[in-house]
């Protein structure tokens, strides 16, 4: 399938917003896959780090906000701290996250959590799961 | 309608440069100012500028090689201290700060160092003319010295 | 001498032994360690957009909360605790405009006399006036790790023992400033002054699966085994964390990891604090073993490994 | 302060002659109101205007009217000065004028040609006019500045570069000195295996042009010397040079190796970057420059015969001599070549390939040493912790560069193409291994580089990879690589006998040093900073300082030898000319005004200005002058005036231009 490609108002609202919320110029990526080459839950992943700030460069909103690695995204900062152009992928990860509406699919709620699981689980997981991937 | 008249400082390796490309590039501007070449903006002292106001501008300009660019290293970055430094005094003077602008217009910018020359021009125009007190008071500045 | 002590929420539920494994620990150092009054959680997570900056406005609390008790120095032991409140309290100190939402949210909080019992609002700015230290950070840079090992009351006696950063304690450097992300040393030599001998492996740094275990079980499960198997094919006899969440990853789901890796036989995980208190002379019985699932006691026998010095 | 001509100037006859540049500047500007208003202006002599001044005709209409008229100064109101001053200072020198009386009116590119209102653009054009009068009537004759010139050159470094520079030098006919800080010349390259794209043997092309440097005439070889000091100028600098002591004759020493073998003392061998041990007393290669041995005095038992002496004592030639000292040699010499090289950027600041942790993770110059035959396995491909010879090489490029973050933000330019060149050589020798290169970006900018990037990856076969490696660590005795593929989008792991790293290239350790002391200005990488990045680009911006090789960036081979030449040819330039010839316009001091506040020295760019000790006032080396005029607007008692634009002359252009 041939993408067409886009540099229209709203790419450039969706480009403007992620770089806004992020804080992050998505544009100081050169595509060296660094991110990706060392990221622990790029196995899981459909799109890698690299290819999601790339779309984003490109403005393919629906692809970026479709993808699965949004809710895998640990927020570990290995990227961050080898990323050779200094971006916070993880800042990025969380702007996508913050203007998806709705949270989707792979998403998390509450109702996920068994009850045996929720007397077992420490608590600060919980916490941090639910600012991050809560529906 | 009140037309300023204006003092340009223009370093000869940029900006001095630029108004020539303004000038072979037929760009038209509002024909207020009157320029000097000097070799480098760091060569404008403060009494030269007082001076200028003193003898009638209303407003002076300065015009530099952008930062990193200077032809003598860093000539621009001491104009620029120096200026930063020099409006505060100007206000003080009872001279609206406004009234002196510094640039940094590069040789290919002819376009830039035209549509300076109107902005400037524009801005003074709307300052109005040096009233006489501050024209007294700039004299006796430079008398002092 | 009191020192102001954040445990945050996990160490009074799911992590008692890193808390009183830290509490006696310090008592042996003589250091008293105090609670802010009315600590709430920290928010475990950073907020990482600026729109979620309110996110801030716990550890400021908390962190103010020090501040109004005198306090200069905060420590915690929580990974994700001490991320939190060291990257709060620089927004606080170098974003002004961070500094003057936060303030404004925090402005109406109650504040109420101790001696007359007045409850009336208007706290002065907080500007980040107290400083974030881990207790790593704080026993090499306030005790000293030669003024501990002074104190130390049993010998270790070079037991291999891996220490894991995991995420929390070193990323972002430029925020935290612990150690170099890929080149730590602290826990190295936190494990050596305690008389363990420090192991090294390539996955000190690595994630053990963080919060994603929670959704993504089989994530953690597989990024915590190549923490594990790297620590053992080290030579460790156990893995030390600071971190609850690195604590439950590995010991709590290692069973899920043994059944999903056959080839992995298992690997003890012990808090550092636990390692600290032991070495200092605290009773067994304070050390919070019985927390575990992966038994770890056979590392704290007195005989013949250990003995207690005069 | 008030603008007030001298009495002097009073006197003088200005001529003025208006140009109408055809319609150019006529249509819009009056020119004969121009001409004829300024006829009664104070000093105005004469005034005319004409319609191409700088036709003949109109030139020799200057010529005859300054003789005629005998003025003393003219002003030509015409285009910028930037297209004619030129033309019309020669026309004034023809007519036994001095060129520095002559004033350019711009009434053309600043005037008629942005302007369309007439009345006003004429009424500009004369204050103009105005100005450049009252300037002339200030200026000065001058004469432009002349200074003798030394006719050697110092050339600091004894790489490639600094080989080429001499000899170039030398074979222009003037004499040389080259300094060399180790005990041999030849630099980096000598250490090179085979040279990409050709893959010629480096030290087969090199070691031809140590020869000819060593036997050279004109060329005076000091290796193991240091540059101590620079004093002077451009065309007369005073250089003090540090003779390190070799303990060793070397007129004396006949390399029979004795003093080797007996040597206890084992040191990592510098010349094969430590993958081999040399002695204490040692030659670093076989083919060094000058042919003899060295004691290191650092790793040697103590140059004490009480304590060793084994050397001494087996030396038949009586060559080692253990109290020799260090000693200065004082030279004066015209010009620089600054020829100081690199080094690799640590492996120690990355610690997610391990910071020099594993054994079997190589710089790409240990790479070299690996391929060279004359290296520490015999040209042999064997890593270097156990020999084994490895199946399975990874390459990973931008290692410590392209990165803004943490290291250096500059692509360091060689290392795609060595890389490729390490691959291919290593397929070469080990056929049935695998070779992976990870890239970001395969740069190959140069003559035949493309089609030899593409020749290593159609027919040897190297998998090219791209992306850029996160973490290599060690797992039983292979290396882990944990890489991506970002063409295919998939995460990659690869397991390695040996990595080899392509560093990037960093200034040259310890040279900051040696260019403060020279004062040539750097980048903010450490690396020369040329006087102009398109037209100057072998020129230091302090006069005199040519720049060669690496020192001024990262560059290969044939880069770097062609830089060499310029920066040689730029110094015969300056060795042809009889005497240096500096504008004259430059910022003298006033003696009687100065108070030796200093503030002029501290805002010269080019240390021009110092403060005369004995009577407390500045002084000026004029031919280090260049006049920029921001001391003589720093000074604070008007000591400092610019020759020819001078406060006052300033002064009265403004009352000129703006008084009503």
């Amino acid at each position: 399938m041939r993408v067409k490609l886009k540099a229209g108002p709203e790419e450039r609202k969706f480009i403007q917003r992620i770089e806004e919320l992020s804080g992050e110029n998505v544009y100081a990526c050169y595509q060296c896959g660094r991110c990706s080459a060392g990221c622990p839950m790029a196995p899981e992943m459909d799109l890698l780090p690299n290819q999601i700030i790339r779309l984003v460069q490109m403005g393919m909103q629906e692809e970026v906000l479709r993808s699965k690695t949004l809710f895998l995204c640990a927020s570990c900062f290995t990227c961050q701290s080898r990323c050779p152009k200094g971006i916070d992928l993880a800042r990025v990860m969380e702007a996508v996250r913050h203007i998806l509406d709705p949270k989707g699919k792979d998403a998390f709620g509450p109702d996920e959590i068994s009850p045996e699981l929720a007397r077992e689980l420490p608590q600060q997981v919980m916490v941090s799961i639910f600012r991050k991937f809560a529906k | 309608m009140f037309e300023p008249q204006i003092m340009c400082f223009l370093c000869k390796w940029c900006t001095s440069t630029a108004a020539d490309m303004a000038g072979t590039s037929r760009l038209h501007y509002s024909p207020n100012n009157v320029n000097m070449r000097v070799m480098c903006s760091s060569r404008v002292d403060p009494q030269h500028i007082l001076y200028a106001f003193k003898e009638g501008a209303d407003g002076v300009f300065i015009g530099g090689c952008h930062p990193g660019d200077c032809h003598y290293v860093e000539g621009n970055y001491k104009t620029l201290r120096r200026i930063t430094l020099f409006k505060i005094m100007l206000g003080d003077l009872g001279i609206d700060p406004r009234r002196l602008r510094l640039e940094w217009i590069s040789a290919a910018e002819g376009k830039k160092y035209a549509e300076s020359m109107d902005a400037f021009a524009e801005q003074v125009r709307d300052l109005g003319p040096l009233r006489l007190n501050e024209k007294a008071l700039a004299s006796e500045v430079v008398k002092d010295e | 001498m009191k020192l102001h002590y954040y445990p945050g929420c996990t160490l009074k539920e799911k992590a008692t032994a890193l808390d009183i494994s830290t509490r006696e620990a310090m008592k042996r150092l003589d250091i008293e360690l105090v609670e802010p009054e009315g600590w709430t959680c920290c928010g475990a997570e950073y907020p990482l957009t600026e729109e979620k900056i309110v996110g801030l406005a716990a550890p400021i609390r908390v962190l103010r909360q020090v501040r109004e008790e005198g306090g200069d120095v905060v420590v915690t032991t929580c990974s994700f605790c001490y991320a939190v409140l060291k990257r709060a309290n620089k927004a606080i100190q170098e974003d002004p405009l961070k500094h003057k939402r936060i303030n404004a949210y925090l402005r109406d909080d109650i504040k109420i006399n101790e001696r007359t019992k007045e409850r009336t609002t208007g706290f002065d700015d907080y500007n980040g006036e107290v400083k974030v230290l881990h207790l790593l950070e704080y026993l090499r840079d306030r005790v000293g790790f030669p003024n501990v090992q002074s104190r130390l009351k049993r010998d270790l006696k070079g037991l291999p023992i891996a220490p894991y950063y995991g995420c929390r304690l070193l990323r972002p450097q430029e925020e935290l400033g612990l150690d170099e992300p890929d080149n730590p040393h602290l826990f190295e030599e936190f494990l050596e002054a305690v008389g363990c001998r420090a192991v090294d492996y390539p996955f000190k740094q690595e994630c053990c699966g963080s919060y994603v275990s929670v959704s993504l079980p089989a994530a953690a499960t597989e990024a915590s085994y190549r923490v594990l198997r790297s620590a053992r094919m080290n030579g460790a006899k156990a893995i030390t964390v600071t971190c609850p969440l690195c604590f439950y990853n590995m010991d709590h789901r290692q069973d899920a990891i043994k059944e999903t890796f056959l080839d992995f036989p298992g690997l003890p995980v012990l808090f550092f604090t636990q390692l600290l208190a032991w070495a200092l002379g605290v009773d067994k019985k304070l050390l919070g073993l019985g927390e575990h699932s992966v038994p770890a006691d056979h590392l704290f026998s007195e005989s013949p490994t250990t003995e207690v010095r005069s | 302060m008030t603008a007030k001509t001298t009495s002097k100037t009073k006197d003088k006859r200005i001529g003025l002659f208006v140009c109408h540049c055809g319609i150019n500047i006529a249509s819009i500007v009056d020119v004969e109101k121009v001409a004829e208003v300024m006829k009664d202006y104070p000093g105005v002599n004469f005034s005319t205007d004409y319609v191409y001044m700088c036709s003949d005709p109109g030139q020799q209409m200057i010529i005859d009217t300054i003789k005629k008229k005998h003025l003393d100064g003219i002003i030509v109101a015409a285009c910028s000065p930037t297209l004619h001053e030129k033309t019309f200072q020669e026309a004034a020198r023809l007519a036994g004028l001095n060129p520095y009386q002559i004033e350019i009116a711009n009434i053309r590119e600043q005037d008629s040609w942005v302007h369309t209102d007439k009345a006003k653009a004429t009424k500009k054009a004369i204050k103009i006019v105005k100005s450049h009068v009252a300037k002339a009537l200030q200026n000065e004759n001058l004469e432009p500045i002349k200074v003798d010139v030394t006719k050697r050159a110092l050339v600091i470094g004894g790489g490639i570069s600094g080989l080429q520079a001499a000899l170039d030098i030398a074979d222009h006919g003037y004499e040389v000195i080259l300094v060399e800080k180790n005990p041999s010349i030849g630099g980096k390259m000598i250490q090179l295996s085979e040279t990409f794209p050709t893959l010629d043997c480096s030290q087969c092309i090199l070691t031809p042009k140590m020869v000819e440097v060593s036997r050279h005439p004109r060329i005076k070889l000091l290796t193991y010397h240091e540059v101590d000091s620079v004093s002077g100028f451009v065309g007369n600098f005073k250089v003090r040079i540090r003779k390190k002591p070799r303990y060793v004759d070397e007129t004396l020493c006949n390399l029979c190796g004795e003093c080797e073998k007996v040597c206890p003392q084992i040191v990592p061998d510098e010349f094969n970057m430590g993958l081999s041990f040399r002695k204490a007393i040692y030659m670093p290669f076989p083919q060094a420059i000058p042919g003899t041995y060295t004691l290191d005095a650092e790793h040697c038992l103590g140059l004490n015969p009480v304590r060793c002496g084994k050397c001494k004592d087996v030396c038949q030639k009586k060559a080692i001599d253990y109290d020799m000292k260090e000693t200065i040699i004082e030279e004066e010499v015209g010009a620089i070549v600054v020829a100081t090289g690199y080094d690799l950027y640590t492996m120690q600041a990355l610690g997610e390939y391990g910071g020099e942790k594993y054994e079997d993770v190589v710089n790409g110059l240990e790479f070299e040493r690996i391929l060279s035959a004359s290296g520490p396995t015999g040209g042999a491909v064997r890593r270097p912790s156990d020999g084994k010879v490895p199946k399975s090489i990874v390459f990973v490029q931008c290692s410590g560069s392209r990165d803004t973050e943490k290291h250096n933000p500059y692509c360091s330019k060689i290392c795609c193409m060595y890389t490729a060149k390490h691959a291919m050589l290593y397929k070469h020798r080990v056929p049935d291994g695998q070779a992976t290169v990870f890239y970001i970006d395969v740069r190959t900018g140069g003559k035949g580089f493309d089609e030899f990037y593409q020749r290593a990856v159609e027919e040897d076969k190297i998998l090219y990879i791209r992306g850029k490696v996160s973490k290599i660590f060690k797992e039983g005795d292979k290396l882990i690589v944990w890489g991506v593929d970002t063409l295919t989008g998939k995460k990659v792991e690869v397991e390695a006998d040996m990595v080899v790293l392509a560093m990037a290239m960093v200034k040259a350790d310890g040279v900051m040093d040696l260019l403060r002391k020279l004062k040539v200005s750097t980048d903010i990488h450490g690396f020369l900073a040329e006087a102009h990045p398109k037209l100057r680009p072998v020129e230091s911006l302090s006069a005199g300082f040519y720049l060669a090789g690496c020192a001024h960036g990262p560059k290969d081979i044939p880069e770097a030898v062609a830089q060499a030449s310029a920066a040689a040819a730029k110094v015969g330039d300056l060795f042809a000319q009889k005497e240096l010839v500096h504008e004259p316009t430059v910022v003298p001091v006033n003696d009687e005004l100065c108070s030796g506040c200093g503030i002029c020295i501290a805002v010269c760019p080019y240390g021009a200005r110092s403060l005369d000790p004995e009577r407390g006032v500045a002084v000026v080396n004029e031919i280090l002058c260049e006049g920029c005029g921001a001391c003589a607007a720093a000074c604070p008692s008007g000591a400092a005036q610019q020759r020819n634009q001078t406060d006052n002359q300033i002064f009265s252009m403004l009352t000129a231009m703006l008084r009503e």
